[in-house]
């Protein structure tokens, strides 16, 4: 029994459920971050994967979204992590439920 | 024939595999072996004996001896070192996160083995031969990061943290101008595969023609350092990489006279020499890789191969012991100021120049090339590098300096 | 125009010649390798203390008095004098014990400079390495007490100094003991009255120390 | 090749869910590291090389790092200790996603038509490929992704400079936490 897609799918869907489970029940900023850059990469498998199994792979569509996607999540990564650090400066905490009011 | 050693060397492996025939599974592990295991052997060795010549090197920089005590020429010494360090206590630090105190040093030697594995050492003797072996080895030795930052931050110890931090930040800055010096080069060879940048940097067309003075010329001529962009990115290149091996002078986590010994402060014993022996090995890795990308590989005029790799990779090493026998340490600010402000924009520069060299090339040939290349792009980059450093220099400097206590 | 980078390749030249240098010229590689050879010792180094005797038995001979001067002068307080006492119990001007912890000493020379009978000085020893780290380095008198003729090997000008010192001082000493002698004499035919001039002669012996520094 | 798989996709549910629940942060970081390297394994795996090595690259090499430096910056590592690591209401939310992956994904998944068309290891695509692709048909696509990186570099520096001298004279670090665990 060799690999099929459906592993990848599964896998994905696992790692993907697992990063929403933390960015609902975690309060650490920083964490929620991760988790957002778990479901990201769950994505990414699942792009690869279906590239690797399509009928076609040596146009290289999967790559290239793939590509393309972890450039916009490490810009995503850079920018949420700078405004951790703006937070952090203005709320002298990161925990997300202590932060409640927009205006100061 | 030019290859000889290597060719040998791989008819070796071969007929090691033959005897295994008939398992193809034990076969496999056969092979896997023989692709790493003489090669972590090989680099070990090429450690103790490099901690030999940097004591003596730096010895007779400083008008010492060095060690001549245990073998001849003390060349026995890092035996010695090794037993001693094996021998001594090691001590975790109480409130230490032990299991990250533990991973550190094995975190710092996987990446340096993996990194090492992708170096062509020969014509065939290629551990891990992946098409993008270069993009591989500079994201494989990116984790080194990772794990000085682990050994700084699980020693509790705020001259542990302090040197971890100084080392991520270093090695995060100077990894930009190493990747874009390197760009250059890839950009030229057309291939991320190590292979391929090793043969693009012999002219193909005298190798192989049996003409005894074309297949020696043949296979230096083309190395990368004797183009102008080469040569300017060798230069950019091999400053990233004293900084990305925490190499004086810019070894500033290490920094003794500042913060102990950064994140080896609280390591003793054999975990230590782990540590040790990891920085050695993924200085020897980056040093392979320039090698590979600037100085024609395993090219040499007579017996290319393997030897030819090892005696560069090995005077690359010394000119680095030579440099940390020369220069004083820098400061933190100046050194993030060095990569970011001037190293930065030469080395992309530096590409420009690769492409104005190509599309001479392609216009009017090499000769043309190389003549327009040394004269008006190494001056622009001379200039750029003028007019930065002018830019860059604090307005106390730039000013005539007064010395209060000096008439 | 200036070159990038001139002031690195000039250090580089630099180093590059004590490296090279120091395989053919001797004084870029002044090393002295010392199991096998030891360095010649200059005559004005010193390290730690040690006791002076004249003549051959290092007991009689010997220059302490147990003034504990040097005692009480050290820094570090590494000398240990106890007094000897002779068989009725009345003490006599030498040490029955005379200890230095060599350990603490920071040879400071204070005790040299403290001592009035010239009886202490400054070794020039060095290979004091030893495997007992309570008592080995606690010196006592046996091993401290070292003949003149030791110290003349060693500090030779300063020895001559400090033999020339003391024949003055002796014969200064003697010139006055004549002198007393004389004047006792006189004193003698002349008969004074007794208890006048009882103090001089013992009063004046520190100051002359002084002097002669 | 099963065996890896399936030791690689150990390796990363272990990671993944290691990060949600470890009260350390910095431990939660290692761990998605683990989950992020495992990635890059089974990338290389589906015979993306390029894209394994990116994954270290700018996963491992870059936004851990990143993560671990914004944490050093900001809070002490095991937080308040007498706060729950879990946010209000996390049962529901953790239902909610469990309710998701049962109901709608592994149905939506088993739908799917699981035969491979091509076994693996049958193509050997080159990295030449992916940039003669990226270079001539996406070639503006990758323009716009430079111009998005640009930006956000730019905007992440502003953002983590922010704060002006005024700004800073009003928040002065009264109550701000000791440091006391690390």
């Amino acid at each position: 029994m060799g690999l099929t897609l459906h592993h990848f799918l599964i896998l994905s869907a696992i790692l993907f459920s697992i990063g929403l489970v933390g960015a609902l029940t975690r309060r650490h900023i920083i964490i929620m971050l991760i988790c957002l850059e778990i479901m990201l990469n769950a994505a990414n498998l699942n792009l690869i994967a279906f590239w690797h199994f399509s009928s076609n792979p040596l146009l290289m569509h999967g790559p290239l979204f793939t590509l393309f996607a972890i450039a916009i999540a490490a810009t995503e990564a850079a920018l949420g992590l700078a405004l951790v650090l703006a937070i952090f400066r203005h709320y002298k905490t990161i925990d997300l439920e202590s932060i409640r009011d927009l205006k100061e | 024939m030019n290859n000889y050693f290597d060719l040998k060397l791989v008819e070796l492996g071969r007929w090691i595999e033959a005897f295994f025939a008939h398992y193809p599974t034990l076969k496999l592990v056969v092979h896997l072996l023989l692709c790493t295991l003489p090669l972590a052997l090989s680099f070990m060795g090429a450690f103790a004996f490099t901690t030999w010549l940097e004591r003596k090197g730096l010895a007779r920089i400083q008008n010492r001896p060095g060690p001549n005590r245990v073998g001849l020429f003390g060349l026995l010494q890092p035996i010695a070192d090794g037993i001693k360090m094996l021998l001594k206590e090691d001590i975790v630090p109480e409130r230490s996160d032990k299991l990250f105190h533990f991973l550190a040093p094995i975190m710092l030697m996987i990446p340096a083995m993996i990194g090492v594995g992708f170096l062509p050492l020969g014509d065939g003797l290629h551990a891990l031969p992946l098409d993008s072996a270069i993009i591989f080895f500079f994201a494989i030795s990116s984790l080194n990061t990772i794990a000085v930052f682990m050994a700084g931050w699980s020693s509790r110890n705020k001259y542990s943290l302090l040197g971890g931090m100084r080392a991520v930040a270093q090695m995060i800055s100077y990894e930009i101008p190493l990747v874009l010096s390197a760009v250059a080069v890839i950009m030229m060879a057309g291939s991320l595969n190590a292979q391929e940048v090793v043969a693009s940097q012999q002219i193909s067309s005298w190798v192989g023609s049996g003409n005894i003075l074309q297949e020696f010329f043949g296979r230096i001529l083309g190395w990368n350092v004797f183009k102008p962009w080469g040569f300017a990115g060798f230069i950019f290149f091999f400053i990233a990489a004293l900084a990305e091996a925490n190499r004086s002078p810019f070894d500033l986590p290490e920094a003794d006279s500042e913060i102990i010994a950064g994140h080896l402060t609280e390591y003793s014993g054999f975990k230590y020499a782990i540590l040790f022996m990891g920085e050695y090995i993924s200085a020897f890795a980056i040093a392979g890789i320039g090698v590979t990308l600037f100085l024609g590989g395993w090219n040499g005029p007579v017996f290319a191969g393997l030897p030819w790799f090892v005696l560069k990779l090995f005077s690359l090493f010394a000119v680095m012991i030579w440099i940390r026998g020369t220069l004083p340490r820098l400061r933190v600010d100046q050194l993030m100021g060095y990569a970011w402000k001037f190293l930065f924009p030469l080395a992309i520069l530096n590409i420009f120049l690769a492409g104005f060299y190509h599309f001479l090339e392609r216009q009017w040939g090499t000769a043309i090339a190389m003549l327009a290349g040394w004269l008006f792009g190494f001056g622009a980059l001379q200039l750029a590098a003028i007019a930065l450093s002018r830019l860059n220099q604090s307005p106390t400097i730039r000013s005539k300096r007064v010395y209060q206590l000096v008439e | 125009m200036s070159l990038i980078g001139k002031g690195i390749l000039k250090g580089m030249g630099v180093t590059a010649k004590n490296f090279f240098q120091s395989y053919y010229r001797k004084e870029r590689l002044p090393t002295v390798e010392y199991p096998e050879e030891k360095a010649t010792i200059n005559q004005f180094s010193r390290n730690f203390p040690f006791l002076l005797y004249d003549g051959d038995d290092p007991v009689d001979g010997m220059r302490c008095t147990a003034c504990t001067l040097c005692e009480r002068a050290c820094p570090p307080q590494c000398i240990y004098i106890i007094k000897d006492k002779d068989e009725n119990g009345k003490a006599i001007l030498s040490p029955r014990i005379f200890d230095i912890d060599t350990s603490v000493c920071m040879s400071c020379q204070l005790c040299v400079e403290v001592c009035p009978y010239e009886a202490i000085r400054m070794d020039s020893a060095f290979e004091l390495s030893n495997e007992n780290r309570f008592e080995g380095l606690l010196l006592n008198r046996e091993e401290l007490l070292k003949p003149n003729a030791y110290y003349h090997e060693i500090h030779p000008l300063e020895a001559r100094e400090t033999d020339d010192r003391m024949a003055a001082k002796a014969a200064l000493a003697e010139a006055k003991k004549k002198a007393r002698q004389k004047r006792a004499r006189l004193a003698a035919k002349n008969k004074p009255p007794p208890g006048l001039k009882k103090t001089p002669p013992t009063r004046k012996k520190p100051p002359q120390r002084e002097k002669s520094e | 090749m099963i065996v890896a798989f399936y030791l690689l996709a150990l390796i990363a549910v272990l990671g993944a869910g290691l990060a949600i629940t470890l009260r350390n942060v910095v431990h939660a970081v290692f761990s998605v590291l683990l989950f992020f390297s495992a990635l890059a394994g089974l990338f290389l795996l589906l015979l993306a090389e390029f894209i394994a090595a990116v994954q270290v690259l700018v996963y491992i090499g870059s936004v851990g790092i990143l993560m671990l430096f914004a944490i050093m910056l900001t809070t002490n590592v095991v937080g308040d200790p007498n706060r729950p690591v879990q946010s209000r209401g996390w049962v529901w939310g953790g239902l909610a996603v469990v309710a998701l992956l049962a109901g709608v994904l592994l149905p939506i998944i088993s739908r799917t038509g699981g035969q491979s068309p091509t076994p693996l290891s049958d193509f050997n695509p080159s990295v030449k490929q992916l940039g003669l692709v990226l270079m001539d048909p996406y070639f503006a696509s990758l323009g716009v992704i430079a111009l998005l990186l640009t930006a956000g570099l730019i905007g992440a520096v502003v953002a983590a400079t922010g704060a002006s001298e005024a700004d800073q004279a009003k928040t002065v670090p009264e109550n701000r936490p000791r440091f006391p665990n690390n």
